[in-house]
């Protein structure tokens, strides 16, 4: 299987197989926010309950390929519980991982931030995906989708 | 293929295609990715060229080129003379009673649709005026009409799609009811489904209707009669029938295409421009505006030949051969595990599988496959509001054409019996 | 040409061309007709084609066509990453500060200012409202705005051609009182006036219009920069800038694209389609509906790059020496004989003579030096308005470009010596 | 100037230079068309005078090449005087003997009419033409007008 364990790794498929966060919560208190990959169809529903500076629980809907759907596991473990900015800095983290070859494929010649894969624990299972261009908006979407979260809740 | 000429068809019409004699045409199929060959199922999408086609564009840019439109001198005259040659080869075709003035060259299948919803449509419907659409519309069949629907205030009606993935055609004589044009697909990108065109159009005429056939998918893959279908419009594009991107095509009857006002403005479709208003040119200049798809419409031709002399009979037969191989293939190796979207055996369906294969997703499906170099589409095919009928969100869809062979079909089954190992 | 790069430009920028080495690149030019050299004067119909462009075309067909819109394996990877390739190649070309998002692939420059009228001028144009046009537009630039004023009620102005056959921009100020668009050709196809573009901007946007150019016939021939010119809008085809027919380019500010609602409806323009209505996609994609001209966006993308490599300063350059050349030829050989409708001298003047030649019908004219191999167009260049601004029903009209020399403009001028043999 | 004479034989550039019936008539009573050439700008008027069933009068106005010039200043001398059949007729030999070419332009496949270039006297001339196909047009440009105009001096 030429090069598909770099994106299949078994931390994304046990993600895939057994996802972590997955459901719903009432809106409101919680932020719901859709996000949609037009192209493959896959579609995310965060829903992320902020109390304070706090990220205090974070649940994820929706369906879509084994990388959409394990990026969006992850990420809810990883940032439930952490401060909103905390969850901004590890957003940032992980799109800088992903950027590379974004950046490359977008062609806006942006440089990539260096990224300590340390910072990114199990999410750095995610890093392989960068080979395989099409497949970044999959890993990428969810992330989009709580930043978008975390905007509403803080603008009110 | 140099030794295929259209008087040769006609008697060997059924004689089985000789695919591993037709493969070389296609340079593209001659490489390997990801260290393995190149297995090509996605003619859906976007078919492959055979060097004819290549050739001929190449020849005209490096020994013809020059704008239409009547120029005076040699190169000009020739320009045109390939151009409206080219008019007349995909008339031929698709058995146009009057090529010369009833083929107009557009962009793509598309703008095809998007030219007679905006100049038929927008003169024709008005508020309250019915548009039958079917659940299984290509998007390119679907947006310009809810275009129009949200512009105009026109209705739509859709005719559903059945459990045998098969167009209800019990619904059709009361839903066609006070309709005013039925746009219906001639074969579904996504089921394979072929519709049964002449009964639709016949019904939709009884009841007053003008029919629209997407022949983006039938083209390319049966034989094309415009008037046995009985459709008033034809649209249907270059890129999925050998012939290059930037060009499709829009068939309809001259009465109508007489009747129309223009689409869009510019050079070439005018008779005179003042400073208070224009006045348009013939048929079929009056829908070409600007500088035309000149290389492109050559390419086509070439594209047209080519499938000509080989025959759209074999072609199809050949199809339907494939077709049932990889349905037996892939229920004999697979069983309950692979669910194919559309009728089951060949009849009245052609070489489009969409397929969902146990729990994986469709994306992970394709790329899997991409590593064994078995290229097939997954996603949602332009057809949202089938997919919703279908329950998926998308589909693994391979898609077959005349330079795909049992082999490529083996290389299919293969390749998802990897993908059943790395996700079962 | 393959020792040109773009790194060995700048310094030898001015350098002038070496117009022998790079024609044999143009292998349309390598002919005879009638037993002639074939000198061809019709660029600003359509120009001709390198072989970089060619061989990028076929390349691209023979390893990597597939239909883009991110399909998942390999070769529709390598397609989509091509087809985004010639968007930034042609953004940065024409300085766009936002190529990714703010070019737009049409099918000709024709198109992209229909796209305009149909999608920002509905909008935003309604009874009464103001669009300033010039006397000298092309079809291209008046039609779909004649269109407009039928349909919506618009109001059309226009600014006039002086007797110097330069644009009467006295009047501007008066004119664009209360006007919200200027479509203005930046260099006319007829008489080669290059108009002051940043200066009609900047008039136009201190009254409150935007402003669009047509720059169908100088961004082939000069060095564009979207933000020095000031336009809003800018509009250009392929085939007249080495590229291949079946493609042209709209760019615009992103903001009015993004407030701008669709044109054509249909696959890889939406973001969801429901029964009930569809949601657009991103830019530039919004604006790309069905199978965009992949192949041709290539194929521009080289004829970009080629350009880029000899430096569009030296282009420039090279033309106005030719037609310094030309004008010295001309009016030495056949003093009041010949007219040349456009500018005296080279100063904001392109390569394009359009003559008038003693009492010869320019349709005779373009005929008899057919006969001599040189391919001159005769007609009204799709530009009627201002053929009867000038009086004339038709002109013969020479254009050159970079793989013209004085070898050619002394073939017209011989061809002419016996034209007027023939009819004087 | 290879080719050019079959062109430009001398009767042609004759009825260029001294164009007959070049005029109008007062329509009514004459009929009065315009035909015209979008490609090239080309345009004629042809004034028809129809007396009972014979072409009394013609003139001709507007402008245009050498050929679309000479070929109308010869229509006109040869269906003056001609009663309305001889002439409908003389345009379906003229049409005929450009048809060759038309034909195989326009690809209908029809099979052109064999033409005697002796029934077209001077008109002959044109014949020529057939061997440059784009002006083809230019040549036949008068003679449709002058249909039209037939048809409407008939019609009432
Ligand atoms: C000034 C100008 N504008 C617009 C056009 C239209 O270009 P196209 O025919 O490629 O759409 C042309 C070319 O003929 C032109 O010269
Ligand atoms: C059924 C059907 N209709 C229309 C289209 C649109 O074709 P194009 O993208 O070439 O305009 C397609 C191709 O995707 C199709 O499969």
């Amino acid at each position: 299987m030429n090069g598909l364990e770099d994106l299949y790794r078994e931390i994304i498929l046990d993600h895939y197989r057994s996802p972590r966060n997955r459901g719903e919560l009432e809106s409101p208190p919680a932020q719901r926010v859709e996000g949609f990959n037009p192209l493959c169809g896959d579609e995310v529903v965060v829903y992320v309950q902020v109390d304070g500076d706090r990220v205090t629980d974070i649940r994820i809907a929706g369906q879509g390929c084994s990388i959409s759907q394990s990026s969006a596991s992850l990420m809810s473990a990883a940032v439930k519980g952490k401060t909103v900015a905390e969850a901004r800095d590890l957003i940032r983290t992980f799109k800088a991982m992903m950027q590379v070859h974004e950046a490359s494929l977008e062609g806006d010649g942006g440089e990539a931030e260096a990224v300590d894969p340390e910072a990114l624990g199990e999410l750095a299972a995610l890093q392989g995906v960068v080979k395989f261009p099409v497949r970044i908006k999959c890993a990428t979407l969810s992330w989009n989708t709580l930043t978008q979260g975390l905007d509403e809740a803080e603008a009110g | 293929m140099a030794e295929l000429t259209v008087e040769e068809t006609a008697p060997a019409a059924l004689a089985p295609l000789d695919v591993a004699a037709l493969k070389p045409d296609f340079p593209v199929l001659n490489q390997e990715v990801h260290g393995r060959r190149l297995v090509y199922l996605d003619s859906a999408a976007s078919s492959q060229h055979p060097r004819a086609v290549l050739e001929a564009m190449d020849r005209y840019y490096e020994t013809t080129h020059a704008n239409v439109h009547r120029g005076v001198y040699a190169l000009a005259e020739e320009a045109d003379r390939l151009y409206e040659d080219a008019r007349r080869s995909v008339g031929r075709f698709i058995g146009a009673p009057d090529p010369t003035t009833e083929v107009i060259f557009t962009k793509n299948a598309t703008e095809s649709v998007n030219l007679v919803a905006a100049s038929w449509g927008r003169k024709h419907l008005h508020e309250g005026d019915v548009v039958l659409l079917t659940e299984m519309e290509h998007h390119a069949n679907l947006v310009p009409w809810l275009m129009l629907a949200e512009e105009q205030g026109v209705e739509l009606r859709w005719l559903g799609v059945g459990d045998d993935y098969r167009l209800d055609l019990a619904e059709l004589e009361e839903l066609v009811t006070g309709v005013k044009l039925v746009a219906c697909s001639a074969m579904s990108n996504v089921l394979g489904t072929i519709t049964p065109f002449a009964e639709i159009a016949a019904v939709a005429h009884r009841a007053g209707a003008l029919v629209l056939a997407d022949g983006a998918q039938s083209v390319p893959h049966l034989p094309t009669d415009v008037q046995a279908m009985g459709c008033d419009f034809l649209v249907f594009s270059g890129h999925k029938m050998l012939g290059p991107t930037g060009i499709g095509v829009l068939w309809a009857r001259r009465e109508l295409l007489e009747e129309m006002p223009p689409f869009l403005g510019g050079g070439g479709m005018i008779r005179d421009v003042r400073r208070d208003g224009f006045t348009t040119n013939e048929l079929p200049w009056k829908f070409e505006a600007g500088t035309p798809p000149i290389a492109e419409a050559v390419g086509l031709g070439a594209a047209v030949r080519y499938l000509e002399a080989i025959g759209m009979d074999r072609v199809r037969a050949h199809e339907v051969e494939l077709t049932a191989y990889a349905q037996g293939a892939l229920a004999g190796r697979f069983g309950e595990k692979v669910t194919i979207f559309g009728p089951e055996g060949t009849d009245g369906r052609g070489g489009v599988l969409s397929l969902a294969f146990g729990d994986v997703h469709p994306h992970d499906l394709a790329q899997v496959l991409d590593q064994s170099g078995v290229c097939v589409r997954a996603g949602h095919h332009c057809a949202k509001p089938l997919m919703r009928r279908l329950g998926v969100n998308a589909t693994a869809r391979a898609s077959l054409y005349l330079y795909n062979d049992e082999e490529d079909v083996d290389a299919l089954v293969d390749a998802l019996a990897e993908a059943d190992t790395l996700f079962g």
